[in-house]
């Protein structure tokens, strides 16, 4: 394993520290953990609380700030939070207007955050969540846990944290977040693995013709391994996927080229390229395109493809403006 | 069975994890995150660094103190699980300072009924639950027809032990292993495993006397 | 090698048009080879051209827009375009006020660019450049090359585009490019190398417990190659040799903790970590931190650090409005 | 020597540096950055493909031709070096079909002028010029001393290869690979190397008659 790190116990607060150094007029973390909050609370309006395992940087902590986040809670590598922690964040952001909790759909999180809901609703705290479940790589069902929630979750993020700031009641905040998710459809690949440092070596093996395809983003393996293939024909492969969950056509939507952590840009935009000719035959209006490191994997090198699928609301609650670390508009 | 005892068994699965850290971690690379080791010792350290303070406790407060310290250390799918399971057998032992084994039956059945409300998971989806389920039934069946403890426990963990022979034939419904489809098929469960490790330490712990 | 691409001979290009598509209302390529220029050409100010090999993406495509650049040009990886492609683009945006050639210190660079200002100057375009030499990795010298124009064009970008935005003069504007120039210092590592598409293979091997001190950015080995040390360790060694260079104490700076590529935004945050403090306790005042990829060497791993000393000036430039894929403000 | 000729030693250059190409990019690995025989290749390419365009071009002309389509179509540093060479010794082969022995010697020698007012550089600072230079004067020696065309060149030919075999002891002081210092110790120049191909293949086919 080699990694620009001081110790893989320090890893999660050391990173954690860093990000809140970045930008300390803006950003502050709690005393009793990897807890990131706005350096100023924000009043009057309903806080949104989000988190999940560390090593998807820029998310969560980079996604704190306005027009955002109000907290992220960072766990150790690819494990969620524990409920203590995420309590201390609710708490710390807590307005009488209440918290919404944005939760993606791992076992892991969903108990975790549910506890902690427990215990800020034992405290009267007005809190509710909602569960993102993006990725079209695995299949929903009734008996199963569900699809996963991936890099949609960004956007969860952006047009939840606009509806807030503009005053929204927690029930119209979570069902602006709840339309995002109706409508946000995620599918990842990745040509290399990464390297949890408590773990020291990579997650799986990847021969020098191989690919995983139907990856999360905790650096499992994906659905199925296959023979790589060219950037065109692997975006090919997972827009098709997306396009046939729900109907795009006619639709305007946006489209978000993420990278899982070690790819370098100049890949993700070869494969963009292919993704807007793509959408243009199939009859799908792109709005907006973001292209870059939003929810990665650690080092894992590949990349997923979103797309959002919009009406006016969300169109207006996209654009308006954002000041965090990771995104600024 | 006091609440010595309870706490010596505490103190070997902690280490009993710790050692088996890697191995859970390889499982769980296989066909999850490749954290459930790293996780599991993470808690049972920190649970280690606790035992002290529990030490004239009764056996309801200590294994509602382990809970509790798994709960806010472990993190992932294992900790909330594994910290309901304790917590809910420390509730039917609230104040008692020594447990019989009908007591120690129950203690496990409201373990496992912890696991599933959390997990809203049953037997057959290839995680914990499957090493869990049938060690109960095998002990229960051994002390309703008049085994002592340890022979039951004995009959338990080999039935722990086949239900994670076991979870390697069936395809995960339930955890992160389930995103992997057929793909889980062969692998057997590490939530499974960890789970067989708690039940045989207990049992080394009780046979030694 | 293994990357997401279509074909080695295909890559400049197609990146460059998916970098457009992300945009296409604020950007636009030229029909006559990579060149990125604004979607509409901005009258009235001093032009900004910048340029290089590709494989530093974000730079300098990214960099295109409303207060940074008005046009880049991309060569082949790694390779500094032709003087007929920079022609082009001077072409393309020259206005009355003239035209600034932000160059990096590389030979290739500098000759491909001087040519490319005498077709220029010979069609009567106001044409000026300045020679970005920010790397402290490499000594100056009268009688060498100097030293490499690395991470810190991209704050020359940022200030002498904001500069350029106010509508000052084709001398103002290059005078505080070479005030920029003149304040900024840069440093940095590997810890693996990067493949250049058409070469097939890594420009180097380092095996896994060494690392490259005092890199460029064109996957060139170092100045010296080291033992792996901690991310802290590591960056005392940068920092040390960049506040040697210059005096910094009690001066205000901007920090830039840029990645190589495919650097884990976890490390750049964990290295910031300590950048801040070491600077704190040798009495140098961040005014502000940028940390991600801004000049990177495609799918290298390992970091640069930039300091940029600031006067009131500076301040002023570095804050204002910019409007570009890989940097708003 | 004809223009005929020249385009023959054109062509032929295109097909040595084409094949030469992982060579010269390897040697440009371990000292700067990895692609000077891609950088020529691609140049030399898109040379053949005009050559047809020169067929009954004066030699200046071509010269001229060739050096511009090495500036747009080369980059880095050896693409305005050798295109600038081209381009110099086609200025003073302007309006010639046909070249002497000594008008041959002062093309190669604006061609060197070229190169070292384009780089900045002189001799013994590890580039082409290392090459080019030695060859230059050994060449023209030989033409002063009475050899013909062909003695001369071989004599400039192996001045150049002793030029290269040279660039391995000094420190590169311009180009990429002054940035390494001592670490450029013991590598050959990629830019020399080239040199002597391009000396070596108008060679051959001079010799070939
Ligand atoms: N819904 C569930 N019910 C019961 N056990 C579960 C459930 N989901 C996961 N598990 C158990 O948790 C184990 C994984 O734990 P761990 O790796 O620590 O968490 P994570 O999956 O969040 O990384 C699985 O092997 C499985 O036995
Ligand atoms: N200033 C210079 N004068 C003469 N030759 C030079 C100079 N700088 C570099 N060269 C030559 O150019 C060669 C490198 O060419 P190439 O790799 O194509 O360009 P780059 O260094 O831009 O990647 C060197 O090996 C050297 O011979
Ligand atoms: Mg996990
Ligand atoms: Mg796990
Ligand atoms: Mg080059
Ligand atoms: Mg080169």
């Amino acid at each position: 394993m080699k990694k620009l790190i001081n110790s893989v116990e320090a890893v999660e607060e050391q990173m954690i520290q860093g990000l809140v150094k970045s930008a300390p007029k803006k950003l502050r973390k709690l005393e009793c953990g990897n807890v990131v909050v706005r350096a100023e609370k924000k009043e009057n309006k309903v806080a949104l609380v989000s988190g999940g395992g560390s090593g998807h940087e820029p998310s969560h902590g980079g996604f704190v700030g306005k027009g955002m986040l109000d907290c992220a809670v960072a766990g150790a590598v690819f494990t969620s939070p524990t409920p203590d922690k995420i309590f201390e964040g609710i708490k710390a952001v807590a307005t009488d207007a209440g918290v919404l909790c944005i939760v993606k759909n791992y076992t892991g999180d969903v108990l975790n955050f549910e506890m902690a809901i427990d215990m800020a609703s034992d405290e009267d705290i007005k809190v509710d969540h909602v569960v993102v479940n993006d990725d079209v790589a695995v299949q929903d069902s009734l008996y199963t846990t569900g699809r996963r929630g991936v890099a949609g979750t960004v956007l969860v993020h952006k047009i939840a944290g606009a509806k807030a700031e503009e005053g929204a009641t927690l029930e119209e905040v979570k069902a602006v977040a709840e339309k995002v998710i109706a409508n946000v459809r995620t599918m990842g690949m990745a040509i290399s693995p990464c390297t949890v440092p408590a773990a020291g070596k990579p997650g799986f093996e990847l021969s020098e013709n191989e690919m995983e395809i139907g990856i999360g983003i905790h650096g499992e393996p994906g659905t199925h391994r296959d023979k790589i293939a060219t950037a065109d024909e692997i975006a090919k492969t997972l827009l098709d996927k997306i396009l046939a969950d729900i109907d795009y056509k006619g639709r305007e939507v946006v489209v978000l080229v993420n990278g899982m952590g070690a790819t370098p840009l100049m890949e993700l935009y070869i494969i963009n390229n292919f993704v807007q000719d793509y959408l243009a035959a199939a009859g799908v209006k792109v709005y907006d395109t973001m292209v870059g490191n939003y929810m990665t994997s650690i080092e894992m090198a590949g990349f997923s493809l979103t797309l959002l699928r919009l009406d006016d609301e969300l169109k207006k609650l996209y654009d308006a403006p954002a000041d965090t670390p990771a995104l600024k508009r | 069975m006091d609440n010595k005892k309870i706490l010596e068994i505490i103190a070997a699965i902690a280490k009993k994890i710790k050692a088996e850290k890697d191995f859970l971690t390889e499982l769980d690379n296989e066909i999850g995150d490749g954290d459930h080791g790293i996780n599991l010792a993470r808690g049972f350290k920190s649970v280690e660094e606790k035992l002290p303070t529990f030490a004239d406790k009764d056996i309801g407060a200590i294994l509602k103190g382990v809970g509790t310290q798994l709960v806010s250390t472990v993190g992932g799918a294992s900790g909330p699980l594994y910290g309901t399971a304790f917590m809910k057998a420390g509730n039917v032992c609230k104040g008692k300072m020594e447990l019989t084994d009908a007591e120690f039956v129950a203690a496990l059945d409201a373990a496992i009924g912890g696991v599933k409300m959390r997990g809203k998971a049953v037997e057959g989806e290839k995680t914990m639950l499957d090493a869990l389920c049938p060690a109960y039934k095998a002990l229960k069946d051994g002390i309703d027809g008049g085994k002592d403890l340890i022979a039951a426990l004995a009959d338990g963990i080999d039935a722990a032990a086949k239900g994670v022979e076991y979870t390697k034939t069936i395809i995960a419904t339930k955890g992160r292993a389930s995103y992997l489809k057929e793909r889980s098929l062969g692998h057997q469960d590490p939530g499974a495993t960890s789970s067989l490790f708690m039940l045989q330490t207990a049992f080394e712990v009780l046979q030694r006397g």
